[in-house]
This record gives C-alpha cells, structure tokens and sequence, in this order.
C-alpha cells in the first residue's frame, strides 16, 4: 500500500491517535470510491454495453469513473464477456498487475457461471471467481447498462464501507 | 560509416489491447517504428458455439447462435432460421419477411454507426465514437420496443417472427431514420476532409482485388477494392429483389474507401427500410411450425449479406429434432487472416487504422 | 550590507510586509532571504497545484460537454472535487515498483518532470508586480527549462523496460526536439519587436491600445502565433500531437508502468505544462495583463490564459491524431520554414523601422 | 446459368469426377474422391465459364459413422454457388490442402484439423490456433469425445 496507509498504524499507538486512524479512514476510502478508474477490458458481448455505459446517454463519467488503458493506473476491473480458457491465465496475470487496492465487477453471466456456455461447452471457465476474487456480480445477458451503474453504486458503497484492519491480513 | 547493429523487437498486441477490438492479438516484429512482421493470434474468445450447438433443439439454437456475432445479432439467428427453413421447405408468410428485412437493415446502420465510432476512436478522435454510439441509442430503443433486448435479440424464429412490432414502432423508425440521415452530414464534416484524417487513411492497406478474393473477403471491404458483389443482389435471398438499393462500390481498396463506403452503406440501408415500412403488409407473423420441428435429412449452406460481409451457416440435419453439424462461417475470419497480407513497410500506427477499417470483431474468427 | 535584500524581490505587496517582520526580529541576512523565498516558493507551488486540479477537472467537463454527456456530477455541484478525490486515491495506492525497472532512472523520471514544470513559473508574470524574479533572461530561462520534460519522458520509456514504454519515450524525445524549434522561432518574433527577453518588458511593451498585442502586429504577429500555438500542442504532448502516449497505439506511452503517486505528478506536471504553454501564449501575444483598469491585472492574465487553454482543449476533443512519420515531416518542411521566413521579415521590418 | 443447368453441366463436364448427390437442399451438391480433390479443386477453378475462385467455407462434419469435409465454393463474376464434400474413413482421414487454389482455405484447414482430427497433407502451418497451447485432451468436435469437466446438457 501507499505510504499514506501505513499512517494509522502507528497513529493509533499514540493515545488519543484514534480519532486520526478514523478520519484518515474515512477520507481514504471515500477517495477511493469516487474515483474508480475502470480499466479498458471487454471481451464479448458485454463490452459492447459496457461501451454504450461509458456513452453518452448513461455516462460512467458522473461516477466518477474514467477508463485506463494499463492495468497499472487501474484499479477497477469490469470482467465483461466470456473468459475461455485460453484467456483465463491472461486474466490473471492482468489482475496481479494491477496497483494494491483493487476491485472487480463480474459483468454478465459468462462470467459469474459461464452463463449459456456452461453446457456443452469444453473451452469456457464456468465462471471467474475461481481465477480471481470477485467483489460484485452483475446478472444478465448482456446486463442492461442501467443495472452495471447499478453494480458500481455497489461497489462504491461496500469501498466506504471498509476498515483499514481488513487490509492487514490482505 | 560504422553501420550501427539494429535488432528488430517482438511487441504482443495482446489479447488486452485499446486497438484490438475485444480479444484478438498481434504479434508484431518491429524495426523501430517499421512492421517486419504480422503473426495474428485467435482463440480467446472461442467458447464452441458449434458443440453447443449440436446439442441443443432448433428452437433453442438460437439465442446460441445469437452470441456468435453479438454486434448484428439480427442477422445471426435470421441466417440459422433460414437454413432452418430451406432444409425442411417451409413458406414464411409476407409480413415476417418485411419485419426481417427492416430488422436487419436497422441492425446494418446501428453496426456501421458502431464503425464509425470506433475507426475513429482508434486514429485519434474520441469525440465521433460518442458521437456514434448516441446515434446507435436511437436504433437500439426501436430494438428493445420489439424484442426486449439491447443487444442479442433471438428475435427470428424458424418460420418467420417472435413478436410483431408494437404501434408506435413505425413512427419512431421514420423519426429515427431522419435524425440518422440528417447526422451523417455532421460526421462527413468532422472527419471526411480533415486533413489529418485524409494523411492517416488515404492510401494506407490498399487490398488488391484478385488478393481480396483469393482470401475469401467478403462485404464492404470487398467492396471498397472494386468488386461489386453483394449477397442481396448477386445471390438473392429473402424479398432483397422487391426493393430498389444500389450497392456503392469504390475502386482505391484502401482505409479512406472502406471507411467511405460504410458510411453510403448506411444511406442505402435507409432507402431500404423506408420502402419496407410504406410496403409492410397485414397477416400473421410466423408459419405453423411444430414445437419439436424435425426437419428432413439433408445439409444446406445459407448465406447472407451482414454488415461485415458474409455470413454463413451450414446446417446438417439427420432426421432428429438435434442439428447433426452447424458451422457459422464469419466474415472478420477471412479479414484476419489477410492482415499479413497488407505488406510490410506499415508503422505501428498503420496497423491499427487497418485494423480498425477492416471492422474486425472476435466472436467471428473464435466462434 | 545595504537595507534592500540581494534579490530584488517583486512581489512587493504580499512579501514585503514578511520580509520586514523578519528583519526586526535581528535574524542574520542570509536567513532572512530563506525564509522568505521558501514562503515565496511554497505560495506559488500550492497556487500552481490548485490550478492544475482545477485544469483536470475543466478537461473532464469541457471534453464531456462537447461529447454531449455530463462528466462528473455526483461529487459536489458539477463534481467539483472530483479531482481532490483523484488525487487522494493516487496518494493511497500501491506504488508497483517493477524489479527489471532501470533503478535510478526510473525514479526520477517523474521528479524531472514535475520539477521542470513548476520552474517555469519563476519568471512567469502573473500580474502588475506579480512576479517571483523578473530575471532579464525571462523567455529563455522558460524555453531552457521545458526542454527538460523531454529528459524525464526518454528516462520514464528507458526506465520502465516495457517495449510501448520504450516506443512512447523515443517517440516524445523526436517529437519534442524538433518542435522545439520552431516554438523558439516563433517566439523571437515577439522578442525582436520588444528588444529584450525579460518577460515584465514584453508585457509593458504591449500595454497601452489593444492593438498594441503582438498578435495584431500584421502580418508577422498572427503568422507567429498560429505556429506558436501548433508548436505549443506538441511540447504539451495533445492531440493531434499526442502520439508519446497514444492510448490505441502504445497503450499508455511512456507513463504504462508508473502507478500511484509518480502516475500522478506525470498527471500533473502535463496539466502544468499546458497551463505554461498557455501562460506563454498570452503573456507574448495576448498582453499578459494588460487590460482596463477596473478589472485587477492577474484577473486579465488568468482569463487570457484560460481562454488559451480552452482552445487547446477543443483541439484535442476534435482532430485525430499525426503518425509519428508525418509529425516529423510537418515539422521539419512547413513549420519550420515558415518561422524562419517569418523571423527573417520580422527583423528586416524591425531593422527598416516600417511597423507603427 | 440456373442451378440444374450448373448441376447438369458439372456432372458431365469433370469427366465423372464430381458424382451429384441430392443430400443438398438448396445449391447443388456433389461428392469427390479423396484422391482427386487437388485436380478437382484447379479445374472448378480455371474452367472459363464457372470460375469458381471465391471459398465460401469448409466445414469438417462427422456423422457417427465417417467423416465428412464439406467445400462450399463460389463464383463472384459468374454469381454460381456450388458445394461438394468427401467423404473420408474414421481410420485414414487425411484430406490434400487446396491452399495453392484458395489461399483463403488456409485457417479453415487448420481449424478442422485442430478441431477434428482430420489430417491436412502439406499445409504450410498446421498448428494449434483455436484451443488452449497446452491442450491435451484429443479433438473436441468428435461426437464420441469426452472430457472429465464436460458437462452435457440433461435432457428433458
């Protein structure tokens, strides 16, 4: 993490210092939450609604929420489309490049279950939180772009409401 | 003169690329700036739509088929359904064929509007890519007043329609189409004569004809290298032969002319749909078709004419209510393959504004 | 040692007021000077740090605005601390620091770049005895230090040992080098006409009727202006120029491994590097400010400036972007020929005496 | 030129060798032997009045019994649309490459060698594209392929 995140460990130390680790907290992590800078990823059908959210008509930029190309200036990833299994390792190795506090939205069904994939199909991961950790899911297919906006508001909430213990065993 | 030792570096294009739309890779060997070699890689985004395919109903292919080609989803299941009905013979009646027709052609434009949007994000302008998407929004509300869905509709059935069009379909088509229209000129005058638009596309990947067929390209980029071969007219299908359309062709084959000829596609597409809406006629909206349809053995290979260039699916039935084989055939296949083609003094820069003209999408090559 | 202070300091009005307080309290000299110019320092890096968040947030809105869509709403009316929050998160995140990296270049990459940003504004004046040191080398103090970015961006393509990296930083070094000249030519134009390179005379010789601005100096001012303004957007990296960080072709150029805290005074030091070019723009050919009375003298600078900085915002929301090749040639065989033509005309005309 | 007057012409022109079946439902169909695909394919390609230099597809099928690929083939100036398949046995099923006629045939024969097992006699890179590098569990378009994760949809 930031040098700024190792602040509240020892301003708790020194009596009184709680009050500081608290309002550090919250000022960290509602930062946090307002500026989640998706990164550029799409595979199937999902980018294509993942591309008409960062449209104009439901605009991802009044989140907030900006797209990077590389995974290191990211630290958000929105899984949209079908992982197979020839891209699963690639998945990975992208989440292990991207900056500490990092989050992901499970777009679509694809890749909460391998959605109408799961099935007869021998070259789809039945879902991706075996590869990754996953922080929401959105259903549908292709989800509508109302309930992926949907799904960030979620995921802005559940960042403020973190503690900064929960990163000590991460 | 001590000529200074130079080795080329290999760059992976990868599977998560701005520039590669969805999951195709690159492998680039560059000298400096300069393409020495182009080695395309497919296969991350192949989920076996064939296998799923051949274990499931006719009925139920298609919302699978629907993902093969997830950007005209319209076009996917109307190809199945009409293999479907060429191999057990069954007459769609006059009102489907209309409904499908302008279906598809609206499913053209919101595809060469997503073009648009995307071959000019790609060379540098980011402001025509909302430019076309909010254009696109208009299309996808008539979509989502029919059949529900935004994007992957199943809206075809085998013999003929899932739902008819509500009342208020008509007018907002007419209006829809008038905004459309009216806009183009708003593109042509952002990008046609920009001088840097004209540097970075005029002249760049120029496709010969006799290579443009030998590798089995197909549509506007066919068309752009100066064959006039367009499946509604060369090789009829559905009522394309009811309607006057010309098929725009140009002759240079390069970036600038398939970006051109895309954007005369959408007008002819407007004077297609306009003509089907005034035509559309009374009755009922799909044959009498059993629920476990068992079509007659037998294979047919159906093609028609997508906004990429041509789709295929070749259907082989033994008898049961399973397909026995169904291979889609993509267009963006064969425009995969031909990237090498396009010679080798190409900068980093070339490759992209190719890629983008060729309308490449991944679902085609991986299925 | 004579009561006024070795530098002669401009900023009479605030600094004064502090350097007096000081020398009461019987500090030796040497320290005075110190504490003075360190406030002095730290007023204009926290001024500069507040205008760069605001260009941040400005860019979001304008390119959202002309893209037809909101840009940030949610936080504060129209997201007006959209970008403090930026900027906290970029504090608080991971500092990746890849181990094949090229140690200590990879390091100070960013710190040039931020330093050579924030030292241009010595000279820059920002009103009526608004200025930190009006060194008589003002210009060219600025056209020395800028060149610096172009080190630190070849140090962040060499250092992160990423092939795009690389692309990015070798692709900025020619791009900026050979805009470069250009952008001086077209500034000695100005300097010709004023007959000194202290950025205070050239705004004093501008003051006066509005069509004392040297854009209005027909036929030469406007020639140097327009090739100033183009070879401005290539020393700030936009588009159409922006091809050391094209997002569809290099991913991100030459910032693709930096993350956090160094991602963020690249961020920064581009945004101030706008906001200099612009700075420059209308201090030389706008009248820097110059302007009616009843509206205070860095008001009218600010207002130049921004206007300036509008202009080159729409630009990068309209024009594709150059390949590196036809960059190249752009500038080398036309705008490069054309300030020189200009220059040499400008200076016969200055020489004859014909300009009124 | 209408399509019995191509089927007609085809069957009697290539001296026997494209032998008409009526599995097709729409164009005209035929079958080849295997060994004359090569002679085949050059000659559908240089007759004046066919033409035939546009590949439509190439789908590899197998049918519980034997394997099948299946050319479909078109003519852009002479607007004929034409397929024809040979058969080929479970146990030697390896087809001649047709690249040198359609260079555009390249990847369909790769993907059905890949995907079915069905050998491609000097095809000028024949390796994996489609599945994963590491793939390890034979072809998967067989009908009697199976694999531990592949779960078949339950019928109902």
């Amino acid at each position: 993490m930031g040098l700024i995140k190792k602040l509240p460990y020892y301003s708790e130390k020194i009596p009184g210092g709680a009050i500081v680790t608290t309002v550090l907290e919250t000022v960290l992590h509602q930062a946090q939450a307002k500026s989640l800078w998706y990164l550029l990823f799409g595979t199937a059908c999902c980018a294509i609604e993942l591309m008409c959210t960062g449209a104009s008509r439901f605009d991802f930029d009044r989140l907030g929420m900006f797209y990077r190309a590389t995974p290191r200036q990211a630290d958000l990833i929105i899984v949209a489309g079908t992982i197979t299994k020839k891209m699963g390792p690639r998945l990975r190795r992208l989440y292990d490049q991207m900056a500490e506090p990092r989050y992901v939205i499970a777009m679509g069904g694809c890749t909460i279950s391998g959605g109408p994939f799961y099935y007869d199909s021998y070259a789809v991961e039945k879902g991706i939180d075996h590869i990754i950790p996953v922080d929401i899911y959105i259903p549908g297919c292709p989800p509508r772009p109302e309930s992926l906006l949907e799904g960030c508001i979620h995921l802005q909430e559940k960042i403020k409401k973190q503690k900064l213990s929960d990163w000590q065993e991460k | 003169m001590v000529e200074l030792p130079t080795e080329e570096f290999v760059v992976n294009m990868g599977p998560q690329h701005p520039a590669t739309h969805g999951v195709a890779r690159l492998i680039l060997t560059l000298d400096g700036e300069k393409i020495v070699k182009i080695e395309p890689v497919i296969g991350y985004l192949h989920r076996a739509i064939e296998k799923v395919c051949e274990n499931r109903t006719y009925a139920q292919c298609i919302p699978i088929i629907d993902r093969f080609e997830y950007v005209t989803a319209m076009s996917c299941n109307y190809a199945f359904s009409l293999a479907a009905e060429k191999l057990a013979g069954i007459e769609v009646p006059e009102r489907a064929e209309y409904l499908r027709v302008i279906m598809l052609e609206l499913n053209r434009i919101a595809s060469h509007l997503l073009f648009y949007g995307v071959t000019a994000m790609d060379i540098g302008a980011v402001t025509p890519f909302l430019y076309g998407l909010r254009e696109r929004e208009l299309i996808v509300d008539l979509f989502e007043m029919t059949c529900g869905q935004r994007l992957t509709y199943s809206y075809n059935r085998i013999g003929g329609v899932s739902r008819d069009i509500p009342k208020e379909f008509i007018p907002q088509t007419h209006e829809a189409i008038k905004i459309i229209g009216a806009k183009l000129s708003d593109y042509e005058g952002l990008l046609n004569e920009n001088p840097i638009w004209l540097a970075r596309t005029r002249g760049i990947g120029v496709l010969p004809k006799e290579t443009a067929i030998a590798y089995g390209v197909s549509g506007p980029v066919l068309r752009a290298s100066g064959v006039q071969y367009d499946i509604r007219r060369n090789d009829p299908y559905s009522i394309y032969d009811r309607f006057d359309f010309d098929i725009p062709v140009r002759y240079h084959g390069d970036c600038y002319d398939r970006y051109l000829l895309r954007l005369d596609e959408i007008r002819q597409s407007i004077r297609i749909i306009t003509q089907a809406l005034d035509g559309l006629p009374g009755g009922e909206i799909r044959a009498k078709v059993s629920p476990n349809f068992k079509p007659p053995p037998g294979e047919v290979y159906s093609r028609i004419e997508n906004s990429r260039g041509e789709m295929g699916i070749y259907l082989v039935s033994d008898g049961t209510k399973k397909p026995l084989r169904v291979k889609a055939r993509g267009s963006s296949y064969n425009h995969f393959e031909v990237l090498p083609q396009f010679g080798t003094n190409l900068l980093v820069a070339d490759i992209v504004a190719i890629f983008a003209t060729l309308d490449i999408i991944v679902p085609e090559i991986d299925r | 040692m004579t009561g006024k202070p070795v530098l002669f300091i401009e900023l009479y009005g605030l600094f004064h007021w502090l350097y007096e307080k000081l020398q009461a309290t019987g500090l030796s000299q040497a320290w005075v000077n110190i504490i003075t110019y360190t406030a002095l320092g730290l007023a204009i890096f926290t001024l500069l740090a507040l205008v760069a968040l605001f260009l941040v947030w400005w860019e979001r809105k304008i390119s959202a605005h002309v893209q037809q869509r909101f840009g940030p709403m949610r936080h504060g009316w129209h997201g007006w601390y959209q970008t403090v929050m930026d900027a906290i998160k970029l504090l608080q995140k991971e500092d990746i620091l890849v181990d094949t990296r090229d140690r200590l270049v990879f390091f100070w990459a960013p710190v040039i770049c931020f330093v050579a940003a924030f030292s241009a504004y010595v000279v820059m004046p920002w009103g009526k005895g608004l200025i930190v040191a009006d060194l008589n080398i003002g210009i060219l103090y600025i056209m020395a230090i800028t060149t610096f970015t172009v080190i630190s961006l070849l140090m962040a393509g060499w250092g992160s040992n990423n092939k795009y990296a690389l692309l990015g930083g070798m692709r900025s070094a020619a791009q900026m080098v050979s805009y470069e000249v250009p952008l001086v030519a077209s500034v000695l134009v100005v300097v010709i006409f004023v007959g000194s390179l202290s950025m205070v005379d050239i705004v004093k010789a501008q003051s006066g009727l509005v069509f004392n601005w040297y854009i209005f100096r027909i036929p030469f001012g406007p020639i140097a202006f327009l090739t100033y303004v183009t070879a401005a957007t290539a020393e700030a990296n936009r588009t159409p120029f922006d091809i050391p960080e094209a997002e569809q072709e290099l991913v991100a150029g030459y910032n693709i491994e930096y993350s956090g805290m160094k991602f963020a005074m690249f961020f920064l030091a581009e945004f101030i590097n706008l906001f200099t070019v612009s700075a420059i723009a209308a201090t030389l050919f706008l009248g820097g400010w110059n302007g009616w009375a009843f509206i205070p003298s860095w008001l009218w600078f600010l207002v130049k400036t921004l206007g300036m900085v509008l202009l080159l915002m729409l630009f990068r929301w309209t024009y594709p972007r150059l390949r590196v090749d036809q960059l190249m040639e752009f500038a080398w065989k036309f705008l490069v020929p054309v300030t020189f033509a200009n220059l040499i005309v400008a200076g016969v005309f200055r020489y004859l005496g014909w300009y009124w | 030129m209408t399509k019995d007057e191509l089927k007609e012409y085809v069957s009697t022109h290539f001296d026997g060798k494209l032998t008409p079946l009526d599995t097709g439902r729409y164009d005209p169909m035929f079958q080849v032997k295997v060994e004359d695909l090569l002679e085949v394919a050059r000659a559908l390609k240089a007759d004046k009045n066919l033409q035939f230099d546009f590949l439509c597809n190439l789908a590899g099928v197998d049918t519980k019994e034997h394997f099948e690929a299946v050319y479909s083939i078109a003519s852009i100036s002479k607007n004929l649309r034409l397929d024809f398949k040979l058969i080929l046995p479970y146990d030697k099923a390896e087809v001649e490459s047709v690249q040198e006629v359609w260079p555009g045939i390249n990847w369909y024969e790769r993907e059905m060698w890949e995907l079915y097992g069905i050998n491609v006699l000097n095809h000028d890179n024949l390796k994996r594209f489609l599945l994963p590098d590491d793939w390890d569990q034979g072809y998967p378009m067989r009908k009697d392929w199976d694999a531990p994760d592949f779960k078949r949809m339950p019928e109902f």
